[in-house]
């Protein structure tokens, strides 16, 4: 039984890393500045990882195959307990400062330092169960936000209020954040209802959006294509289905959209 | 001198007269500690089958499974799962999970049986609390499932219950009227059922220790459940009032979690200035502790049962694990933080957070090493116990190894909330702790009901339940680093329809792996009435459940003064007789 | 300890007696009350940091004059402290004039001395004074909610009623515990009951322990609101 | 008691037959009239249908908000203009009412439909949506409808202008217009509407547009046709 056991543990073990080894499924491929960082954290946590995965796995399998069933006097770990429970500290105890050092700065650059000062702002407004977002406009001022003017029914996604407050009469509110390529985009994160989410896997991003609060994110997409940002964060019924689609384009065609935009 | 004297070490309970003292409104804690588990037992059913519905929903969205619409016409129009119905199952299966079986069958259920016996006492220090702290889970279980019954159904908003689609009311979805207040309310009863346990738990180990158990020689599984018992004295003091303030929050207007200007479905609340995150806060602050209160008892199970199947002590003896549990203890209420990397607070609190949950891998790996290094050189015997025990600490290597990533908030803000979280807790969790139940079950039961189960039955339940698990949760993993996001009712985005061929998988693999486990149901049902009858020490085990019969008498030692000699683990100590010592055995002398 | 790990790093075999080591052990009722005071502390403190992050999360945090009654609840719960170690000493003394009675006759129920009754009968009478101010304290802090009421304050009001009202209602069900553990150690020692004493110790102590609270949660809500 | 029973007898004698005639008589009158606007009414936005790629490659160009509807000569569509006094009483309808989900668009914009009057609520789209109406008298109830779901069969107790809304596609907003009265219609695209069979008689005619609010006038109906016409003030935005 014991002899059966290990080949169990050895094959499960096998298969459990071969997926992983041929990237058989990955993640997907990354459009953000800072995304590689983050990539490569995760190489590196993985071999750290699976070297531990592997090894222990093995030898208990190995134990279970020697000592299964096995008579007679019985052995003690050669040198005691301290050099085991030494190893042990240590060997988590470097790979937690490198871990944690590597990684604190790939954090770091990506919610800590301070975005680009002349980066492009968007105003993103989550809600039961939709994104929508909002462009300035010609005159470069976000209108004010009213709680008490929105009405998705007349489509005052934001809750402006045109009548009174100029800067709101051309903010741009779409259903598709559009932004060009190898430009510093900085979102501001806003939640009518629930706590949502913005995640797009493809930048290597996720960020709450709780409601009473304004979230600061900021980003550079560093490819141009159409990706999907989903809200990771149980927001009610129609969680699964709450999407909004990332339309990243070259600087002109960017021009010439916005142009469009404030046209109508 | 008696009668104004301080009270002495065990009580004098006389035996119970009457069918509804003995076992339904009994002092007794090993009734108390059978009701525990067979509460966990009929919630651990449910909860099983509440994932296989999920999980055929998530492999076959318009699946119509037949009889559902009976269960809940709302919920499942012609058996077919909405959404909004799935979403519900999966609060139920993470709540009934988490409470009622995690909590209520290692610590609760086993410790309320054998803490006493172990220590050598006749009772829990406050009987009347033991009972009580029963009834209460009971009636916050029923209070939780009544939640299946009311109009639109159980809440929606998961077990982690996150304001605000938990703390406005109906609007925010069904299931967030009375299905939520059903909730809140059983988990704030849930919450002082617990906190008398654990009262009962620590005055019991500190004060009714028989002649000679000196805290050195309590066996490691009572000192999990110690340690197990001030965890979560803290963890649902702290829980309870955040419930209080939860139910004011959505039934008396008030505004702890709701902020000003919240606007849901086109309707405007009144609420002003509260903050979403201060839940959260007050919930991890309890829920990572809790975590722990799941999975430490597993860990005293396992090197308390696993030296009896190795034939020798654990490496490092007693104190390099009670160390380790202590350590992991006092640091799971440092690292709540780190379920909150993307949720908008302060980043460089997500740092904070991140050095503790690193380090809280230290004292795990420290006693898994410990673990495999008892295995080396042992007289290995293969019994059910044993393999679950093997087992444990093969899924628990698994489970603790995807913490690395996720305890990262740089590869957090990608994995989280995809099905990597979802792998990592059950493995290291759900499955691993599951497993500590299974191998204590085994251990145990000959015990409590005084019959032995059936061995052959036994392994073959651990075949499959082993193989399943990792047929069920490691494809979890290859999910979350595809960025499968966890609590969808299906999967419709673009990038997701290439991966429900993977959740077809999951799927078949859980309904095969659930089915196994009815197995193990026939093996206890049959047991019980008709297993052979057990004798007082199967195991040629150590501890003091086993200088008793099988069960053991009303007041555990028949009116027996045991006096303790010995640690607990003796096996193959040098100059014994036998391979093993009792702890009772006032004739052999030990070398240190 | 006697853990033996079977390891050949130390060489010499010390034989060590197996005589067994007697635990230590405390009275269990004690040790429980101290627990669940813990527990209690715990649950306030998770109050109070709600309190504090509440306060910084939202502008509307309205702040209020507290009610003058606060701070004669105060004094009367200080006194009902006092008054309850009165009634301690009392049965302490009346206590060992017991056990001096049964060593000189062990069939005594009763101690032989009249003073001993005498000092029985004032110590009932101090915990009843106990009690009745415990009572007055809750009456009084149900006047203090009709005076905030009677100013518009309701539980929705504002956070820092709705903080108001959770925490006094919360210490308020607390205290009103005390008083029934206080009127069953009182029962018990009007019968003579085994180990009466130690739960009036228990209760004591928990008695002491509300009251410190309320001091406590006094002092934040005077500097919160 | 005997008296009670006979004057019981007579008063559902009397109902039965009123309603004998009422439904006997084949035409009453009919009330016709149209309904305009004076003011620059809010501006119709264009609906930003992307997160759904299934109903925005439906609508092209795409479709505009509907909770002003201005048509030409600033006529306005789905007004919905009923008899809100004078009203003899009317049995109520059996005939379900059909509302469905279309190209994440609601069919119709605005359904009238009686108090008990049977609703069935389709979903003809090949993605989810949730129906989730915000009454304030009635029970609010929140359902999704994934594709190929039978439809759903409800109806409202109480009189009530109950807003609709999918909180899947958030730009899906409609009305259920509950109405004690039979008589009733609905403005189209030419901002007129009709009243058929109304019984003779004075009545307060109240026209109801979602953004605009209410507007009461008195008509009497003798025999043959009788208008009314409804002049709304929009503001802008």
């Amino acid at each position: 039984m014991g002899k059966f056991f290990a080949i169990l543990l050895i094959i499960i073990t096998l298969v459990s890393v071969y997926p992983i080894v041929t990237h058989m499924w990955w993640m997907p491929e990354v459009v953000s500045a800072h995304g590689p960082a983050v990539d490569h954290q995760l190489d590196e946590t993985m071999i750290g990882s699976g070297v531990l995965f592997i090894t222990s796995q093995f030898v208990l399998a190995g134990f279970i195959w020697a000592f299964g069933n096995h008579k007679g006097k019985i052995k003690n770990w050669p040198g005691g307990h301290k050099p085991v429970v030494a190893f042990g500290i240590i060997l988590v105890g470097l790979e937690i400062l490198s871990l944690s050092f590597v990684g604190s700065k790939v954090w770091a650059s990506m919610y800590i330092t301070k975005p680009d000062p002349n980066a492009l702002h968007v105003d993103v407004q989550a809600e039961q169960f939709a994104f929508f977002f909002r462009y300035a406009g010609p005159d470069g001022v976000f209108g004010s936000i009213h709680p008490d003017k929105i009405n998705d029914g007349s489509g005052n996604y934001f809750g402006l209020d045109p009548e009174n407050d100029v800067a709101a009469r051309d903010d741009i509110v779409v259903g598709t954040l559009t932004i060009p390529v190898d430009t510093p985009i900085l979102l501001t994160l806003h939640s009518k209802d629930m706590i949502h989410n913005f995640y797009v896997p493809e930048l290597r991003i996720q960020q709450d959006i709780v409601p009473g609060i304004d979230i600061p994110l900021h980003f550079t997409a560093t490819k141009t294509g159409k990706w999907e940002i989903v809200c990771t964060q149980l927001c009610g019924l129609g969680h699964y289905s709450m999407k909004a689609y990332l339309q990243v384009m070259s600087k002109p065609e960017y021009d010439d959209w916005l142009k469009q935009q404030s046209g109508d | 001198m008696h009668d104004m004297s301080a009270e002495p070490a065990v009580h004098h309970l006389s035996p119970p007269q009457g069918f509804i003292r003995k076992h339904v409104f009994s002092l007794d804690h090993k009734v108390i500690g059978l009701q525990y588990y067979g509460l966990a037992l009929a919630a651990v059913f449910i909860g099983m089958v509440l994932s296989w519905l999920m999980r055929l929903h998530l492999g076959w969205a318009s699946l119509a499974i037949p009889g559902l619409q009976h269960l809940s016409p709302n919920g499942a129009p012609g058996g077919v799962i909405t959404p909004e119905y799935y979403l519900s199952l999966m609060t139920m299966h993470g709540t009934i999970m988490v409470f009622f079986v995690l909590t209520n069958a290692p610590f609760a259920g086993f410790g309320n049986y054998f803490l006493p016996i172990q220590v050598g006492a006749e009772d829990m220090a406050f009987p009347r609390f033991n009972m009580m702290s029963f009834w209460v889970t009971f009636v916050a279980f029923l209070v939780l499932i009544a939640a299946f019954f009311v109009h639109d159904g159980p809440p929606i908003s998961g077990w982690t219950t996150y304001a605000t689609l938990s703390s406005v009311g109906g609007i925010s979805g069904p299931g967030e009227a009375m299905g939520q207040n059903l909730w809140a309310v059983s988990i704030a009863l849930f919450c002082v059922g617990q906190l008398l346990g654990s009262l009962n738990f620590i005055a019991t180990t500190l004060d009714l220790r028989t002649k000679g158990m000196t805290l050195g020689r309590m066996p490691l599984s009572t000192w999990a459940w110690f340690i197990t018992a001030c965890i979560g004295l803290l963890a649902f003091a702290d829980l309870l009032p955040a419930t209080i303030l939860l139910i004011l929050d959505r039934t008396a207007g008030t505004s702890f979690f709701n902020p000003a200007g919240m606007v849901v479905s086109d309707t405007l609340l009144p609420h002003s200035g509260g903050s979403p995150l201060l839940w959260q806060h007050l919930f991890w602050f309890f829920g990572h502790p809790e975590v722990y209160i799941a999975i430490i008892p597993g860990f005293g199970i396992v090197s308390h049962i696993l030296p009896a199947f190795t034939r020798k002590p654990l490496l490092g003896g007693m104190r390099v694990m009670i160390g380790c549990l202590i350590a992991a203890g006092f640091l799971s209420y440092m690292v709540w933080g780190h379920h909150m990397f993307v949720s908008g607070m302060n980043p460089f609190s997500a740092i904070l957070f991140s050095v503790p949950t690193l380090i809280i891998t230290i004292p795990f790996t420290v006693a898994t090493l410990m673990f495999l290094g008892s295995i080396y050189g042992a007289n290995l015997r293969f019994t059910s116990a044993s393999l679950f025990c093997l087992g444990f600490v093969s899924v628990f290597i698994s489970g603790g190894i995807s913490g690395f990533f996720l305890a990262q908030p740089s590869i957090d803000t990608y994995l989280h909330a995809t099905y990597f979280v979802v792998a990592h807790f059950h493995f290291v969790m759900a499955v691993a702790a599951i497993f500590g139940i299974f191998a204590a079950t085994y251990f145990w039961m000959p015990k409590m009901i005084g019959r032995m189960m059936n061995e052959t039955l036994g392994k073959l339940h651990f075949w499959l339940t082993f193989i399943g698990v990792y047929c069920i949760f490691m494809p979890m993993h290859y999910l979350g680093i595809a960025g499968n996001v966890r609590r969808y009712a299906s999967f419709t985005d673009d990038y997701l329809v290439p991966l429900i061929p993977v959740h077809k998988f999951i799927t078949i693999a859980a309904l095969l792996t659930g089915a196994a486990q009815f197995i193990f149901l026939y093996n206890l049902i049959h047991t019980r009435w008709w297993g052979p009858l057990a004798p007082e020490n199967p195991w040629e085990a150590t501890s003091l459940e086993w200088s008793t019969t099988s069960p053991p008498p009303f007041d555990n030692f028949g009116g027996r003064h045991l006096v303790v000699h010995q640690g607990p683990y003796e096996y193959n100590a040098e100059g014994a007789a036998q391979d093993y010592v009792m702890q009772t055995d006032p004739n052999f002398v030990a070398h240190s | 300890m006697s853990v033996t790990t079977y390891t050949r790093t130390e060489p010499a075999l010390r034989p060590r007696p197996a005589t067994p080591i007697a635990a230590t052990k405390g009275i269990p009722s004690q040790t429980g009350v101290w627990v669940a005071v813990s527990a209690i502390a715990m649950s306030f403190a998770a109050l109070t940091s709600a309190l504090v992050v509440r306060q910084g999360s939202g502008a509307d945090w309205q702040r209020f004059a507290l009610p003058r009654i606060l701070y004669l609840d105060t004094a009367i719960l200080i006194a009902s402290s006092y008054t309850l170690e009165l009634a301690r000493k009392r049965f302490t003394a009346y206590v060992t004039a017991f056990r001096a009675a049964r060593s000189t006759q062990p069939a005594a129920t009763e101690p032989a001395s009249v003073e001993a009754a005498a000092l029985r009968a004032s110590g009932l009478y101090w915990l009843n004074i106990t009690l009745t101010l415990g009572l007055f304290f809750v009456a009084g802090q149900v006047l203090a909610w009709q005076r905030l009421a009677s100013q518009g304050l309701f539980l929705a009001t504002s956070p820092s009623s709705s903080f108001f009202y959770v925490l006094t209602a919360l210490h308020g069900l607390h205290l009103l515990g005390g008083v029934l553990g206080l009127i069953y150690a009182s029962y018990r020692l009007r019968h003579n009951a085994r180990n009466a004493q130690t739960s009036l110790g228990t209760a004591a102590v928990y008695w002491h322990f509300v009251d410190l609270l309320w001091v406590y949660l006094l002092m934040v809500i005077a500097i919160r609101m | 008691m005997r008296t009670k029973f006979f004057i019981l007898l007579a008063v559902f004698g009397l109902a039965s037959s009123a309603m004998l005639v009422t439904a006997a008589r084949p035409a009453g009158g009919t009330i016709t009239g149209k309904v305009t606007f004076t003011g620059t009414p809010p501006k119709m936005k264009p609906i930003d249908m992307s997160k759904e790629p299934y109903c925005q490659k439906l609508h092209n160009p795409p479709i505009k908000t509907q909770d002003v509807e201005a048509g030409p000569g600033d006529t306005l569509e789905d007004v919905v203009v009923f008899i809100s006094a004078g009203d003899q009483g009317s049995s109520s309808a059996s005939t379900p009412v059909r509302y469905d989900q279309k190209g994440c668009q609601y069919i119709p914009h605005v359904a009238v439909m009686m108090v008990d009057q049977p609703l069935q609520i389709y979903n003809e789209d090949p993605n989810a949506h949730n129906i989730h109406p915000l009454p304030k008298v009635n029970a609010e109830w929140n359902k999704s409808q994934p594709p190929g779901a039978p439809p759903i069969d409800t109806k409202w107790d109480k009189p009530e202008f109950i807003s609709v809304k999918c909180n899947i596609h958030p730009w899906m907003h409609g009305y259920f217009v509950v109405l004690k009265t039979s008589h009733y219609g609905v403005t189209g695209a030419d901002g007129t509407f009709t009243i058929k069979d109304v019984p003779p008689g004075k009545y307060t005619l109240t026209a109801w547009q979602e953004h605009m609010g209410t507007q009461t006038q008195e008509v009497t109906v003798s025999g043959g046709a009788a208008t009314a016409n409804f002049t709304f003030k929009a503001m802008p935005y």
